[in-house]
């Protein structure tokens, strides 16, 4: 079994109007060389989940700012502000969720669950426009969950047949998004055999994974970013 | 050849190289023997395995690694570990190819009653529910009859269902049979057997294609 | 900061009328020692959480059979004769669920949710006396989250700051349980210091673990089951 | 030492050997400097970390490791790392012990409002809801009042709220307040300020104690 394939192959599977979760939180777990292959590719009408946007200039940021995308789903935009301009000129709809709350919608839809029911926001405005259910005599949101076309996964370490290590804080999101898209894309920065992981360190099975791109190189985006250095 | 063995060998044959499939108790644990590329197929365990192996010899158990039946198991090259709850992501997330199931009774429009008997406590759903529900495909190994002769392949299942219009394919010693949305449709035929014998051993209708029938 | 306590002192936490989540599935990752413990210090009324009964004899079958358990909650009973028996002549009450779905439950319990919701047995029986919702313009079961008073777990490998490790099939329900129940009491095979674990290879951190306690020795109930040797 | 660090300073006495405390952006993120064993207590962070360390020195930093603040960080020994699902069922599911938050605004009834002004778009809600709703401590750190001089402690919110009745201590620059169900009772003065100032910088009323108001 060997899931590796060209990257121009894999990002085929992505087309028009297609639902792309992107994995990451900040520069760790971000699949740049997959964005950036996607962007050279011209797929537009995208509705993109992803924890935030990346920086300006960066990752998913280039892809709101070429204009692929009409819907972002996320949880804050705090570090992008051109991100923050396009949603305020309504160029792009954005909807936000508390983000543990957008990572268990995420995981729900992989879960091939309906939906989950939480208090978070309860007593915000953010029970506004939501489905309100009563459970255990309590008032409580009934958040839908979310699933995607096509997941955008960063490994650290991939087998062949699709099982995969993240290091550290770049974990994230990427097992939930993983699990809940019918088509999963994985760069990985290694390759190695069938069998040469710990079947008991392996972080997402292999099962959730469709293809697998070999990144020959890290560019500079996967590097330390200076203007966060103290 | 015994009749559970002629299933199995049957059964293994439905397997795609690279799929995740998952057996249920019974023939289905017996398919991982007939099949022809074990390597590239991976087994999934309800209890937190993907990439089960074949059964231990004695004296080589681990005490740490069953498979959901309690079976002692090892591992195949590429497997993994995980918990109860991403078990079943994979099995209700759609991740899971094939499942193959035992039952009591199975109908014409693909309906599945496995689980239990009114009137007798049922033992409990454990996973059968979920993969009989969310598995890409489900099929059926199970004898064409129960063991008093009563046909299992009926027009309406007559026990509470496990799951409504989920099987796709059963295996019988007799036959194997196709859920269509015309009806139950024969797509071969055991050596052993003749259509009308067949026929007269299941309640619902068989629908049956010109020319000859396969056999196996 | 050390997690590390006298099983006594530990299991005084546990009280009559307590829910009680217990890991395990089979013999693997059934927290044999403190069950025995567990039923030796007498505590009875429980309400018990646990994938399956054990086998007669074993785990959790000895606190059903002395009576020390009015409630199983459970996915299925199929290898434990005795505990059928117990059932069908309503010595215990059993409330069966779908066993991923009372993954879920115990899950979402653990993840401060108040319930998820599935098309499991949406057709079924299972329908009858749950709280049906509409999501997504299809019918579906409104499953109520569970949460414990105490956990029950056993681990390969603890540090002592409450960072676990399962071994192999062992892992099944252990982290969702120890996620799930306001006290967290666990019993570890090998124990290390603060530190020697790789922090991309915890299966359950820290935050989540109340009290450990050493396993002095294996008993013969951990070993290889001669039942189930071919 | 900065109005901020006197506030990061006093709001580490508040952490107990053994706790999990969570550090939202801004003041909090100062707080670990001035622990007195900080080796006892495991800084979590949303982005799927327990046991965060110091701030990386410049020409030490992984490419792999931020905090949810997106600062370069260590680890400190005993650290994990997880997913997001699970880093907020460590949130939500009551394991932090405190919470430290700044605001814009908060009410003598702990209600908190620090994520949205309305007529400018939120740039978006992250971690802080679930924190401000599920911790077991909710400890805000903030200036007692606003850069042109407004009281940010209110009788009620004016903005739309972040969490309701969650706030259990509000530390400024200037004092140490409780939320109690009588209201917002003073616990501690700054050195440099008295009573009489700081309830003039703060709208609410606040309940003092008989005998000397302790310093800090």
């Amino acid at each position: 079994m060997d899931k590796t394939m060209a990257i121009e192959q894999a990002l085929t599977a992505v087309q028009d109007g297609h639902t792309v979760m992107v994995g990451g939180f900040g520069v760790p777990g971000t699949p740049f060389t997959l964005i950036d292959r996607l962007l050279a590719q011209g797929t537009r009408n995208l509705t993109l989940v992803k924890n935030e946007a990346n920086e300006a200039g960066m990752g998913v940021s280039k892809l709101l700012e070429a204009g692929r995308v009409h819907t972002l789903i996320t949880s804050h935009l705090g570090l992008n502000p051109t991100a923050i301009a396009m949603m305020n000129r309504s160029e792009i709809t954005v909807e936000l969720y508390p983000q543990g709350i957008l990572a268990e919608k995420i995981r729900a839809g992989g879960a091939g669950l309906l939906g989950i029911v939480t208090d978070i926001g309860i007593d915000t405005i953010l029970r506004e426009n939501r489905q309100l259910v009563r459970v255990a005599g309590q008032e409580a949101i009934l958040e839908p969950a979310l699933r995607a076309d096509i997941a955008l996964i960063h490994a650290a370490t991939a087998d062949r047949a699709g099982n995969l290590q993240f290091a550290q804080s770049a974990r994230n999101f990427s097992p939930l998004m993983a699990m809940a898209a019918d088509r999963v894309i994985v760069e990985t920065e290694a390759i190695v055999p069938v069998g040469a992981l710990d079947p008991d360190a392996v972080h997402l099975p292999g099962a959730f994974v469709d293809h697998i791109v070999v990144l020959d190189e890290l560019t500079a985006e996967y590097g330390v970013l200076a203007r966060h250095v103290l | 050849m015994s009749y559970k063995e002629k299933i199995a060998a049957r059964a293994a044959r439905e397997v795609q190289p690279g799929q995740v499939i998952n057996l249920g108790i019974g023939i289905p644990t017996m398919i991982p023997d007939y099949l022809p590329n074990a390597g590239e197929v991976f087994i999934q365990s309800e209890n937190g395995i993907l990439g089960v192996g074949h059964r231990c010899g004695r004296g080589t158990e681990d005490r740490n690694l069953i498979d959901a039946g309690g079976s002692y198991v090892t591992l195949q090259p590429g497997a993994s570990f995980f918990d109860s709850a991403v078990s079943f992501a994979i099995i209700r997330g759609g991740r899971v190819d094939i499942t193959f199931l035992g039952t009591l009774e199975v109908s014409a429009e693909g309906d599945l009653a496995n689980w239990i008997v009114p009137g007798k406590m049922a033992p409990g759903i454990g996973g059968g529910m979920e993969l009989a529900q969310k598995a890409r495909q489900v099929i059926v190994t199970t004898t064409h009859t129960t063991r008093d002769g009563r046909p299992k392949i009926l027009e309406r299942c007559t026990l509470p269902l496990t799951a409504k219009g989920c099987v796709k394919t059963i295996i019988t010693e007799l036959a194997v049979i196709d859920v269509t949305p015309q009806g139950l449709r024969l797509r071969e035929l055991a050596r052993e057997t003749n259509l009308s014998e067949v026929q007269a051993k299941t309640t619902a209708p068989l629908l049956v294609t010109d020319g000859a029938i396969p056999r196996f």
